[in-house]
């Protein structure tokens, strides 16, 4: 049988990727954004099974809400993506560092 | 009957109001303002102090002990300014304010012609109030109070010609050295009060008694008496004042201040302030034989081996400033003996035969135009003839000259140093005696030089193109005109003082020494020094004097002077080269100023430096201060380099936050 | 026990309000110079009230004024003063008047800001000694710093910037750690009230803590050895005010602060470490003595010599734990005590008088370099004379203020250990050395330069301030009794609690 | 192993292998499309689950919107993958590391064996729709409307920061062609006749 | 549950907010440019409406839509000064806004959702809520960070908040699963209700597991060390005024955020989080503190301070009792109110063309304007935690709750390092007072006389608040009840 477990380690490794891949990644930003769409992945496969296995449905409701806020983000994260690579020229990680220190 | 307040009022400021007026509204009232003022107020302080004498010894007056005002009171401790007035003061009222009085006259001429005429008696009258403040002062604090005050009035005194280098080289050392005796005096003042708990003399003096069994922890484990502790505690305040050795070093360059001064203060009364305060200390100090051991020899040191450096002195008011000190010896001496009474006659008798020396010394030094090397001097007699007579009677009156005032004291002070038992005694006797010798032999030099034999100088007659008033621009030995005898207000106090120094130890000897003049004012318990022998009057004591064995030293010295200085000078070299070692050493006073400059001065100014660089900069504020500052900038610098600007580094962060944190919970919960 | 008038307040905020009109009137140099002596003379009008009302023989605070303040807290505004506050009030608004007088043309260029800011600093100064809330005597004391900050940075020397940075960090770095302390009490108590403090059972390990505590804080500022570094620099670099202000009374705050907090609330832990402070009075004494023998700049000197100086306070304060508990000598506890507070005002008089004294050269000459100078007294008599006798009372000479302290301190310290008055008798030594040495070398001699040489002597106004400051001297040094009366009662008080054992 | 179990294994390797894609290709484009994989995979467990309104709902928001939005932006950015690669395999240890210590502690933490229970047999009693349905317009009737504001803000974000009037483009607005009046086109101008004698005098 | 009016009225402030928002939306699509004032003082309007909302909000029913909004004080006082101080923004940044083509109506728009979801944040009863107040809030502030479309360090600094914004959500949000998880509620009480069990429940480990990813993610918004990368590059790439609304309000929320979270939800879990507040103090402390010394730019250096700041918040967030939230939740107040006044300056020094952000823009100010360099110096000063500025009093209070709560170390390093912080406070003051102007004119100021006046009083109100904060404080202590 599938047990819960089955399902969080899931998401744990999935979260492991997502994170391994926002700072292993020197490529460009939309793959940074990309891990973090799996890292959102993950949280709702938790959520979804939490719910699921708890009988409780609020998990599958913030799941919705998850979803809508990540489309909402998704448009905003391209929005500033395209003001940026319209400033730059670029959407390498390893350029954008003008600031620091 | 009780002496009258007001008086002691007067006495003690009206010499203050006069130094108020004089310095403060200088341009005002202008030289004659300056000098009626301040003659005016000391003189009513003289004739006052005459009163005030009178009334004690003939008039029955008692003991004046009184507080003017609390100066402070905290808790149980109060201090007080006030007076008490008891033979042993009035007589040092009446010397000071005698002496004073007379240096007041003689200054009028001189410092005719100086600039700072207003401001000099504006100094001196001050002195003349501090002076008194000390000696009429019934406590321990106004004992300091007078005692550092006088010091300040030398201090300017001396620096008095602030022009000249030397003069305020000489005024701060002379303020340094005597600093390092009132280091010890406030010390034995703090342990006054520790073990009495007041500063009240007639308070400490009446429980003296208690300090005996009494003990002080110096240094680990060896307890100390504590009377010898307050004692020489005390005494070190003396030695400084009154230019003891190892402290004296200070008192021959004094001698760039005016000579009126030298005669004042660094002859007649504030060097003997020291003697004055042990004497009036006596009760303490007659606790403590190791004290007064050291008193002793101190003493004896001072008065033999400062009189020697006397005989190699070329300048005239040096050679008279080491016979101060080596008078101030003797007194010392016999402080240390308990001839506490002998100590304060031959304070007296000094004051007037030094002041007389020096007053001397200076108008010769008016009429060689402020020319000080007596090797340019000589054959002054005929010029000079009343300055001549009087430091005569100066001389006889130092040298101990039987029936001059010097004699009476002096000899007193040896045969109570031959009397003595204490531990030293031995060795200052022979200093005493060698001392007589060293006397006579410089004073005579003295006089020789100056008065007698050839003139070694040469008078520029008609050469008015330098301007004649300039002294000190000429060659040495040149003047601009010849030596004449100085004015009566010079002469006047020089008459005025070469009376008393003929008769007055005569007059006094007998009730002074052999009386009962000081009654309570001077304790000796431990039956040492004067009183062992019958006192048959002082003619009596006269003729016996010159059978003593220190009327023949002193002919000895006298002998010596005459015959090398007078008879036969070429001899005179002639002996410095033989005794070149000698000579050098003396030369050389010992080289207590090398050491000390090389030792104190340098060696403070060494370590301050050290310090201040090594410590203060290079410890505290170059490694801890800004050290710290730079460490933290420079890990700042560092760290800001952690802020790369790469979005992967920043998420990189983040989660090695994350594990760290799981790692710590994974640790609280594994345990 | 309130007051009917609130005059402590009046006495803090008047120069503060004061300061707030010099800035907004004071668009014309020489309004706002009319404008702010009229303040600081009204203020020191003001406190002679405090002088004549306070009755010396209770030795309680009195003038209380007591409020809340932030009730969530219990901070309160009390106010209240006892004759060791009174000294040092009057003596703020006695020196505050002189300052403004002193800088009158010295300072140029923003001259209502620079009034200002020594207004505001008075009435800080002020609510320093007068507070009785801890909070408030906090808030008080940490206020001084952005003022002063200013009058050192804006108006200083070349190295001004290093210099009040350094005063800046240090002081704070030493009262941050009271504020823990202080916190750390308000918890235990659930009171600011100093009383509240003082009447706390403390244990010894947490009296230990409290004890350091309240040494960063006070030490620095008073300061002590070796954490005195700032002095120096700051005195250097200040103008002629800040100078005088910082020495007669920014550095009389630490002081006070020993007896208002140490003695009271940590009584033990200040038995046990007696012979910590008693070294680093010492120390102050003697190496800073030294230090001071060799500086090339006189207001360094003078700075070094105020270190040492204030030696002799916290020497003074500390050696009655050892005084009453050790040796049971009550009065000599009481005499150091007593001396420490003299010593305090004295030095108040005395370095004022002394940096004012640079100062008045310093505006001729713009030279603090003693090897610039020489001779002095010969083109401005009238000025050596005053600076000689400040000079003199610096090195202690009896007939001035500077010895009455130093002597009542050497006198108590003697009970504690003949040692120890030893290394504090050391100051005659020493410190006539260092101040004589400078008299001799910019005071005496020939002229030394041509610009020796044009000078001209003091005016009226610079005669008018040298002259209080030398009134001053001399009245406490010829009759010091109603000084320490007004505040026997006081340091009775507080010195007859610390037998009184709190663990 | 039941079948359930195998599929979801087969699911979950599917997943796991296309989220290392994603994050390791070079090409964006390629990892975009795997992205889908991952989603597509991602809603086949959550049927698993019974969760159908979200598996739905995630393919159809996320592959359906969110990411041809992903793919349109790579495009219209047109980015060389070329030079973005160098720096990768340094990390790559370090990164790996990292991932794993993580995985580690979070496994480790989680607890799996507390959690190996089963599923209950069924939730709700309805569909999943109309559960999770009921929820959403009752009780999580005020986060949806807050939902709603932020879908608002990123269409206001959106447009602000992407829409740009170009200065120097032509375009027309019609509603102006519309209202133009004819005094708007041609100015009538009246002028004083002027003669040529008069200006020679 | 049933729906009814009372939960509508308890939420009337938002609800009127939103519905502001949605006519100022509507109005501004037919302002012409040159009419952009109206925007401007209606979305003040709008906030300074909710404020007077909340103020009068007495209803004694303090939770509404079955618990997921709590009214409570707390969430009136932080509310209050939410919109308080993003009116002050707007006020402060219209001249600024105005010189740089940006004064357009978005920027007032997204200010106000951005307002909005820091409402529901600081109110949230609900995880869902306190994810989506905080989505709310912090996607507005992305494209604020972006909004000047054709500055490189704008972009830069939006990209950059932007990814590792998600990052943190996304880390929140694992950690909300497991608490989900763990709980089997996603509403607070009930949270706090389970996590009170402490061990006795089966699932604490997993509920501390949680509570270390929601940590990381208050964290991240706050700016604390390790999770504060991101903060220097958006303060200092952001336009000014943008920086300004970063810098103050969304702290305030920050607080709000993690009072919700930690006290409302995990209560019982205080010894697992203390101790990671407690790192991530000493590390905000730290970082913060020592590398603002090396900054030139006044910005980044403003930036550094906050993470310092955020250090001593944390610390009296740490302490876990009602005083120490009380000491953050006055701290975050504090520190909201310094921040604006010291941006304001920067704000009123800055021209079309001449951003005043670098530190050396500030020389000589003393000599050119003296009053606004006053006002500078009372706001560096109070951000340094000199008495008797408002910023020492947040600090003693922090203080004594981490004294409180036993946390001597702590509080000893949290003043050892604002000493060295001290610094570089100074050195601002040190610019603007001893050094020389560059050019020696009179500061030209802006005509807009609302915000010289408004800056005027903020920074007067530093000086005032230090000596009579007191009813602050005790509204503080009263929303929290404290005893």
């Amino acid at each position: 049988m599938i047990t819960l477990s089955h399902y969080i380690v899931l998401g744990a490794i999935l979260f492991c990727i997502s994170v391994a891949g926002i700072f292993i990644n020197r490529k460009n930003v939309i793959v940074l954004l990309m891990a973090i769409e799996l890292m959102l992945l993950a949280v709702n496969t938790n959520f979804v099974a939490f719910s699921r296995f708890l009988g409780d449905v609020s998990g599958q409701v913030f799941v919705f809400f998850i979803l809508t806020v990540a489309a909402a983000e998704s448009a905003i994260g391209l929005a500033i993506l395209v003001v940026l690579f319209r400033n730059r020229a670029t959407i390498n990680v390893a350029e954008i560092d003008s600031m620091k220190g | 009957m009780s002496l009258n307040s007001t008086i002691l009022l007067i006495i003690a400021f009206a010499p203050l109001a006069g130094a108020i007026i004089a310095g403060f509204f200088r341009n005002q009232i202008g030289r004659v303002g300056a000098h009626t003022v301040t003659i005016a107020g000391v003189a009513a302080s003289c004739v006052l102090s005459f009163y005030v004498l009178y009334q004690l010894v003939w008039g029955g007056a008692e003991t004046y002990n009184q507080n003017l005002y609390t100066w402070f009171q905290v808790g149980a401790f109060d201090t007080h300014v006030g007076f008490l007035i008891d033979r042993l003061t009035a007589m040092m009222m009446v010397v000071v304010t005698f002496v004073s009085l007379m240096v007041h006259v003689y200054t009028i001429g001189y410092m005719a012609d100086d600039d700072g005429y207003q401001r000099f008696f504006s100094y001196i009258a001050l002195f003349t109030f501090s002076m008194l403040m000390l000696v009429m002062s019934n406590n321990f604090l106004q004992l300091f109070f007078g005692w550092e005050a006088v010091g300040l009035v030398s201090y300017l005194l001396i620096g008095f010609w602030f022009k000249r280098p030397t003069a305020i080289f000489a005024n701060l050392k002379a303020f340094m050295v005597n600093r390092v005796g009132d280091f010890g005096f406030l010390l034995g003042i703090a342990a006054v009060l520790y073990f009495f708990h007041t500063l009240d003399y007639a308070a400490v003096f009446s429980h003296a008694d208690t300090l005996q069994g009494k003990t002080l922890e110096i240094l680990g484990g060896s307890a100390w008496s504590a009377a010898t502790v307050i004692c020489i505690c005390l005494f070190i305040g003396a030695m400084g004042k009154s230019a003891q050795v190892p402290l004296h070093v200070w008192l021959p360059d004094s001698m760039e201040g005016p000579t009126p001064i030298s005669a004042l203060i660094h002859a007649a009364t504030m060097v003997t302030a020291g003697i004055f305060m042990v004497a009036r200390m006596s009760p303490l100090f007659d606790l403590s034989e190791t004290a007064l051991s050291f008193v002793l020899v101190i003493g004896a040191t001072t008065a033999f081996f400062t009189g020697l450096i006397g005989i190699v002195q070329n300048d005239i008011k040096r050679v008279v400033a080491y016979s101060t000190l080596s008078q101030l010896g003797y007194m010392t001496v016999a402080l240390g003996v308990s001839a506490y009474s002998a100590a304060i006659f031959h304070l007296m008798t000094h004051a007037f035969f030094k002041a007389l020396l020096f007053l001397g010394a200076g108008s010769v030094i008016i009429a060689m135009h402020h020319e000080q090397d007596m090797r340019h001097m000589g054959g002054l007699r005929k010029y000079m003839p009343i300055t001549y007579i009087t430091m005569w009677i100066g001389t006889l009156a130092l040298t101990g000259m039987p029936g001059f005032a010097g004699f009476f004291s002096k000899d007193a002070i040896i045969d109570a140093v031959g009397e003595s038992h204490r531990w030293g005694s031995g060795y200052a006797y022979q200093c005493v005696l060698f001392g007589v010798f060293v006397t006579a032999l410089y004073s005579f030099r003295l006089l020789y030089l100056t008065f007698h034999g050839e003139e070694r100088f040469v008078v520029e007659h008609g050469d008015h193109g330098h301007g004649h008033d300039d002294h000190g621009h000429h060659e040495p030995g040149h003047l601009a005109h010849a030596p004449q005898e100085s004015p009566l207000v010079v002469t006047l106090p020089l008459i005025a003082l070469a009376i008393p120094s003929v008769i007055i130890g005569a007059l006094t000897v007998g009730a002074v020494l052999h009386g009962d003049y000081f009654g309570s004012a001077i304790h000796v318990a431990s039956g040492e020094g004067e009183g062992a022998h019958a006192f048959a009057g002082w003619f009596a004591t006269m003729i016996a004097g010159f059978a003593g064995a220190p009327f023949w030293f002193a002919f000895a010295g006298f002998a010596v002077a005459t015959y090398v200085y007078l008879l036969n000078p070429a001899l005179a070299d002639r002996v410095q080269n033989a005794l070149r070692p000698l000579w050098t050493v003396l030369d050389n006073k010992y080289w207590f100023d090398p050491i000390y400059q090389a030792v104190f001065a340098r060696g403070s100014v060494l370590l301050g430096r050290g310090l201040w660089k090594g410590g203060d900069v290079g410890v505290i504020d170059n490694v801890l201060v800004d050290g710290s500052a730079d460490t933290i900038g420079r890990i700042a610098n560092s760290v800001r380099r952690l802020q790369t600007g790469f979005l992967y580094h920043y998420a990189f962060a983040m989660i090695l936050g994350l594990v760290v944190l799981l790692a710590g919970l994974w640790w609280v919960v594994r345990v | 026990m309130q007051s009917a008038f609130p005059l402590l307040t009046l006495l803090i905020w008047l120069p503060i309000a004061g300061a707030a009109v010099v800035l907004l009137f004071g668009e014309r140099a020489n309004t706002a110079r009319w404008l702010a002596l009229a303040i600081a003379v009204v203020t020191l009008v003001a406190s002679v009230p405090l002088l004549t009302g306070y009755d010396a023989g209770a030795g309680t605070m009195q003038f209380v004024e007591n409020t809340v303040w932030i009730g969530a807290i219990h901070a309160n505004y009390h106010l209240g003063v006892d004759g060791i506050s009174v000294a040092l009030i009057v003596l703020t608004t006695f020196v505050t008047v002189l300052v403004i007088l002193g800088a009158w043309e010295a300072v140029q260029t923003r001259v209502s800001q620079y009034l200002a800011a020594f207004l505001v600093l008075e009435g800080v100064m002020i609510g320093v000694f007068a507070a009785m809330d801890a909070l408030l005597f906090y808030v008080f004391f940490e206020g001084m710093l952005i003022p002063m900050f200013i009058i050192i940075g804006v108006w200083g020397g070349p190295r001004r910037v290093y210099a009040t940075m350094k005063f800046f960090l240090y002081t704070f770095f030493g009262s941050i750690f009271m504020l823990i302390a202080l916190i750390y009490l308000y918890l235990q108590t659930n009171s600011w009230e100093l009383s509240q403090f003082a009447a706390l059972p403390i244990g010894a390990t947490a009296q230990g803590w409290l004890f350091f505590a309240f040494l960063a804080g006070f030490a620095i500022k008073v300061p002590m050895w070796p954490v005195h570094t700032w002095l120096p620099d700051a005195h250097v670099e200040a103008p002629t005010g800040g100078s005088v202000i910082l020495a007669a009374i920014m550095l009389k705050i630490g002081g006070y602060g020993f007896l208002r907090f140490s003695l009271p609330i940590v009584p033990d832990a200040c038995q046990q470490f007696t012979w910590l402070i008693v070294v680093l009075s010492l120390i102050a004494v003697i190496y800073v003595g030294f230090v001071a023998l060799v500086q090339e700049d006189m207001k360094k000197l003078i700075a070094y010599s105020s270190v040492s100086h204030m030696g002799f306070v916290t020497l003074g304060i500390f050696i009655s734990l050892a005084l009453m508990r050790v040796s049971g000598d009550k009065d000599a506890a009481y005499l150091g005590v007593s001396g420490a507070m003299v010593q305090m005002v004295s030095h108040g008089f005395i370095s004022g008088a002394m940096f004012s004294c640079v100062g008045v050269l310093y505006d001729r000459t713009h030279s603090r370099m003693i090897k610039d100078y020489g001779g002095v007294v010969n083109t401005m008599p009238w000025f050596a004379a005053l600076w000689v006798l400040f000079s003199m009372a610096n090195c202690g000479l009896p007939g001035t203020s500077g010895f009455v302290g130093e002597f009542m301190v050497i006198l108590a310290s003697f009970a504690m250990s003949p040692w120890v008055a030893a290394g504090a008798a050391f100051t005659l030594i020493i410190g006539a050395a260092y101040t004589l040495w400078l008299v001799k070398r910019v005071i005496f001699g020939d002229v030394a330069n041509k610009h020796v040489a044009e000078l001209a002597d003091i005016d009226v106004r610079e005669a008018l301030v040298l002259g209080a400051f030398a009134a001053a001297t001399l009245l406490v040094g010829i009759w010091p009794a109603p000084l320490t009366h007004l505040m026997d009662a006081s340091v009775r008080h507080i010195v007859d609690q610390l037998l009184v054992t709190k663990l | 192993m039941s079948f359930e179990l195998i599929l979801f294994y087969l699911f979950a390797t599917v997943l796991v292998l296309a989220a290392l894609a994603v994050i390791s290709v070079k090409n964006s484009v390629h990892a975009a499309l795997f992205l889908v994989l991952t989603f597509f995979t991602s809603a086949a467990l959550w049927l698993l689950l019974q969760a159908e309104f979200l598996a739905i709902a995630l393919v159809l928001v996320y592959v359906g919107a969110v990411m041809v939005l992903f793919l349109f932006v790579v495009m219209m950015l047109d980015i060389k993958s070329e030079p973005l690669r160098e720096g990768f395999i340094r990390y790559l240890p370090v990164g790996i590391i990292v991932a794993l210590a993580m995985l580690a502690e979070m496994i480790g933490l989680i607890g799996v064996r507390t959690m190996a229970i089963t599923a209950p047999a069924d939730p709700g009693g309805a569909s999943n729709t109309a559960w999770l349905g009921n929820a959403l317009f009752s009780q999580f009737l005020l986060p949806f409307e807050i939902a709603a504001v932020i879908l608002t803000v990123a269409l206001v974000a959106a447009i602000m920061l992407t829409l740009r009037r170009r200065v120097g483009t032509r375009h027309q607005n019609p509603a102006e062609q519309v209202a133009v009046k004819a005094s708007d086109r041609v100015r009538i101008v009246k002028m004083t006749s002027v003669t040529k004698g008069a200006s020679a005098p | 549950m049933n729906f009814n009016l009372h939960d509508l009225v308890l939420l009337l402030p938002e609800s009127f907010l939103l519905g502001a928002i949605c006519a100022i939306l509507f109005i501004d699509l037919f302002l012409k440019p040159a009419q952009r004032h109206i925007t401007h003082w209606l979305a003040i309007a709008a906030l300074l409406g909710t404020l007077g909302l909340v103020l009068i909000d007495h209803d004694p029913a303090r939770t509404a839509f079955g618990g997921m909004i709590v009214h409570d004080g707390v969430a009136a006082v932080l509310q209050v000064f939410i919109l308080g101080v993003t009116a002050l923004v707007f006020v402060y940044a219209r001249s600024y806004l105005r010189d740089r083509n940006l004064y357009i109506g978005e920027f007032y728009l997204l200010c106000l959702f951005a307002a909005l979801g820091m409402m529901l944040l600081v109110a949230a009863g609900n995880l869902v809520i306190v994810y989506l107040g905080l989505e709310l809030f912090t996607l507005s502030s992305y494209a604020l960070v972006a909004m000047n479309r054709d500055s490189g360090l704008s972009s830069e600094a939006a990209i950059k908040y932007f990814v590792l914004g998600a990052l943190a959500s996304g880390l929140l949000l694992y950690g909300m699963s497991m608490i989900y998880g763990a709980t089997g509620s996603l509403d607070l009480s009930r949270i706090h209700t389970v996590a009170a069990l402490g061990l006795g429940n089966p699932h604490f480990v997993l509920l501390a597991f949680g509570v270390v990813f929601l940590v990381v993610g208050i964290g991240f918004k706050f700016g604390a060390a390790p999770f504060h990368m991101w903060l220097p590059d958006v303060y200092e790439g952001s336009p000014t005024a943008v920086t300004m609304f970063i810098a103050s309000a969304p702290k305030i929320a920050a607080f709000g955020m993690a009072y919700r979270l930690l006290e409302g939800g995990l209560a019982g879990m205080q010894p697992h989080w203390r101790e990671m507040l407690a790192v991530l103090a000493v590390l905000s402390l730290g970082i913060g503190n020592v590398v603002a010394i090396a900054q030139t730019n006044l910005k980044r250096m403003l930036a550094y301070s906050t993470i310092s700041h955020v250090g001593f918040l944390l610390l009296g967030l740490a302490n876990g009792t009602p005083s120490g939230y009380a000491a953050a939740m006055f701290y975050a107040i504090a520190y909201a109110i310094m921040t604006t006044a010291a941006f304001g300056v920067m704000l009123l020094l800055a021209r079309a063309g001449f951003e005043a952000e670098e530190i050396d823009d500030f020389k000589g100010l003393n000599q050119r304007n003296p009053w606004y360099a006053f006002v500078m110096l009372l706001a560096m000063a109070s951000l340094a935690g000199i008495p008797p500025l408002f910023g020492f009093f947040a600090k003693l209070l922090v203080l004594k709750a981490a004294l409180d709560a036993g946390m001597l170390w702590l509080a000893i390093v949290a003043i050892v390092f604002a000493i060295i912080g001290l610094f570089y406070y100074l050195r601002v003051i040190k610019v603007m007072y001893f050094d020389a102007a560059v050019d020696n004119t009179a500061l030209a100021l802006p005509a807009d006389v609302t915000f010289r006046w408004l800056l005027s009083l903020n920074g007067i109100a530093l000086l005032v608040l230090g000596v009579f904060w007191g009813p602050l404080i005790a509204w503080c202590y009263r929303a929290l009840a404290v005893q």
